[in-house]
């Protein structure tokens, strides 16, 4: 039984740990504002819920399992109004999309 | 390996050298302030380092911990009140910096010393 | 197999913190602190089960629940001060330029 | 493999740090410094202080940005260039880093267990703690009793910092002519925003419910009056973002703000006053309760109490004192 818990705990902890490193490097390497707060967003959502999820797999059900939810849940309500006021900062003060972005090339 | 025992000295060190640079050589008021800051951070991160001991854990005594061996809880309590402090009293370094600038329109130091002179 | 986690989240603090350093315009910056924070909330939640003591998963709480306060109040902070506004674009006219 | 972690961390400080000073708008070296704040509190965390670890948190993540923010709307938020190097000041700089560096050679290692740190209080800390007081957390037990004129000694300095900053800037409806009536209400401040609109109103019944918890378990857990106080005024910071200036200081006014800042010293200091006529000395738990432990436990919690409310009052009147001079 706990072979399987181990199991499906590392499997969650390898595609989270992927998303969040791909989210990084997205967030490194997109070309303008808008497309890097897209990149964050995935490490907000998936990364976030597969460590998580791996993390509650270990924890069992325990008091840990239910702050863990927690955690998640917060987390997932407060990422996209973080990125929604940050937009709407941006988008105020005049940034605008990349012009290349828009044409789906690449900038950098 | 052994060596490696002295690095959280080191950072301390070097952050207590950070802040004070930023103290002694900007002369905007906030960035002298975010120094201050950075050099209480460095205090900070010193005490806490004397507070870890090897296989030790939080000093929080749980039913069943026999033979645990607990980090020393003296430094946590200065720190965690001076963290507290700490920010009350850069808010309060805050609150003269807006003042000054509302006297003379600038916070760069040397600008408020030329006006001070001027007069 | 806390390590393997560990690491990646550590790595991409690493790719946070250049965002964070190189900008070029303040928003990105802020979008690194944004994820730099949720980073630390699994940093801290990782590293606790790491130890054996899930009981410290409160300070990941905490980040959970206030981390975005900073988000908003610099929302606040540009809506209301037209004089950073006006210095906003300038700077971000370098990145597009 | 610990260790490696705690160097990777304070790598990154360093680089942070050097971030901040170098940044030349002051709003990046604001963003840096949230940056900073959250690396610091994983660091404590990585050396076993949770409790530190905590009020970094609640502090940095929630707090202090605010506040900076806060002054960064009245002054200007970009440093002037400065012409030519500072040679002095670096040279001054490195020559003391070399020395304190050569200093750190004869510290003891981290987590050596026979450094002398560890062997003088601490030991009968931890070893008297259950005996008596009879609470889990060390931490707290240290701060609340054995150390508690040092306690009682920093939040008197919060109280004086917060009425320095009432003083210098002023609350509407308690210090300087403003009333609160004075203030505009058409500039509610995230008003228009309907997402944050609701995602706050439906988080700070979460927040003021977590500051509770801090407070309350502070004996169990990392935790106390400290943290609590820093989160309760987070919570309120949230709510005057979203609903307006005006309408915060309608729930909270400033007078009950200035009652709270007071009150909680007053009931910290008032406790110790009470021991000293039941007949202990002052801040002696002990007298309180025809058990000795039983009343160590009832200070704790009594003077944790005045802690958080007079750490939340003073947060709160300095974040209100910086708004409310923004109108």
């Amino acid at each position: 039984m706990q072979i399987w818990l181990d199991g499906i705990s590392f499997v969650m902890f390898i595609g989270g740990g992927a998303f969040v490193l791909i989210g990084g490097v997205g967030v490194l390497r997109m070309p303008d504002l808008y497309t890097r707060m897209h990149a964050a967003s995935l490490t907000d959502t998936m990364g976030t819920l597969l460590i998580l999820g791996g993390v509650i797999v270990q924890a069992g059900f325990s008091l840990a399992a239910i702050k863990l939810v927690a955690i998640a849940l917060f987390l997932l309500v407060t990422g996209p109004t973080a990125t929604y006021a940050l937009a709407n900062a941006a988008l105020l003060s005049g940034v605008r999309p990349d012009a290349q972005t828009l044409d789906g090339e690449s900038a950098s | 390996m052994e060596l490696l025992g002295l690095f959280n000295y080191w950072v301390f060190a070097v952050l207590l050298m950070v802040g004070f640079y930023a103290v002694i050589a900007k002369p905007n008021m906030v960035k002298k302030l975010l120094g201050l800051s950075i050099f209480q951070a460095a205090v900070f991160l010193l005490y806490i380092t004397m507070d870890k001991v090897e296989g030790g854990t939080a000093p929080i005594i749980q039913a069943g911990m026999v033979d645990q061996v607990f980090s020393n809880p003296l430094p946590q309590v200065l720190i965690l009140t001076a963290i507290v402090v700490g920010i009350s009293t850069t808010a309060l370094g805050l609150a003269i910096v807006v003042r000054i600038f509302e006297a003379y329109g600038t916070i760069e130091e040397d600008e408020t010393q030329r006006l001070d002179l001027e007069e | 197999m806390y390590y393997v986690v560990s690491l990646a989240i550590l790595l991409t603090m690493i790719l946070a913190l250049v965002r964070a350093l190189l900008g070029p315009s303040v928003y990105d910056r802020v979008l690194a602190v944004n994820l730099f924070g949720t980073k630390t909330v699994l940093l801290v939640s990782v590293v606790a089960f790491l130890y054996g003591r899930p009981d410290f998963l409160d300070l990941a709480l905490a980040y959970a629940l206030i981390n975005f306060i900073g988000v908003l109040a610099v929302l606040n902070f540009f809506q209301n001060s037209e004089r950073n506004m006006a210095k906003g674009p300038a700077e971000n006219r370098k990145e597009a330029g | 493999m610990t260790v490696l972690f705690g160097i990777f961390l304070l790598t990154l400080l360093v680089i942070v740090a050097i971030g901040v000073v170098r940044a030349e708008n002051l709003f990046v070296a604001v963003m840096l410094t949230g940056i900073f704040s959250l690396l610091m509190a994983a660091n404590f965390f990585i050396l076993d202080a949770a409790d530190v670890a905590l009020t970094e948190a609640a502090i940095g993540a929630g707090i202090s940005t605010v506040l900076l923010l806060g002054a960064l709307a009245l002054t200007p938020g970009q440093e002037r260039r400065l012409r030519g190097g500072r040679w002095l000041a670096l040279g001054v700089v490195t020559l003391t880093t070399l020395s304190v560096l050569y200093a750190t050679f004869d510290k003891p290692r981290l987590g050596d267990p026979e450094a002398p740190v560890h062997q003088h209080v601490a030991p009968w800390y931890l070893e008297k703690t259950p005996e008596l007081v009879g609470i889990p957390n060390v931490v707290t037990a240290v701060l609340g009793t054995f150390r508690g004129y040092d306690t009682f000694g920093e939040v008197i300095v919060v109280l004086t910092a917060g009425i320095g900053v009432l003083f210098l800037l002023g609350l509407p409806g308690v210090v300087g002519e403003r009333k609160r009536e004075d203030l505009e209400s058409g500039r509610t401040y995230l008003g228009h925003h309907l997402i944050p609109q609701v995602v706050g109103h439906l988080l700070i019944p979460f927040i003021l419910l977590f500051a509770l918890y801090v407070q309350f378990h502070g004996e169990y857990g990392p935790g106390g009056g400290f943290q609590a106080g820093a989160i309760f005024a987070a919570g309120f910071i949230l709510y005057a973002l979203i609903a307006g200036e005006r309408e915060a200081l309608a729930i909270v006014s400033p007078r009950l703000l200035v009652t709270l800042m007071a009150s909680g010293a007053l009931l910290y200091g008032g406790l110790g006053v009470l021991c000293m006529l039941l007949g202990g000395s002052f801040l002696d738990y002990s007298v309180l309760a025809s058990d000795p432990v039983a009343g160590q436990q009832w200070g704790i919690i009594i003077i944790e109490l005045g802690v958080g409310v007079s750490v939340a009052g003073v947060l709160l009147a300095i974040y209100h004192a910086f708004a409310a001079r923004g109108h």
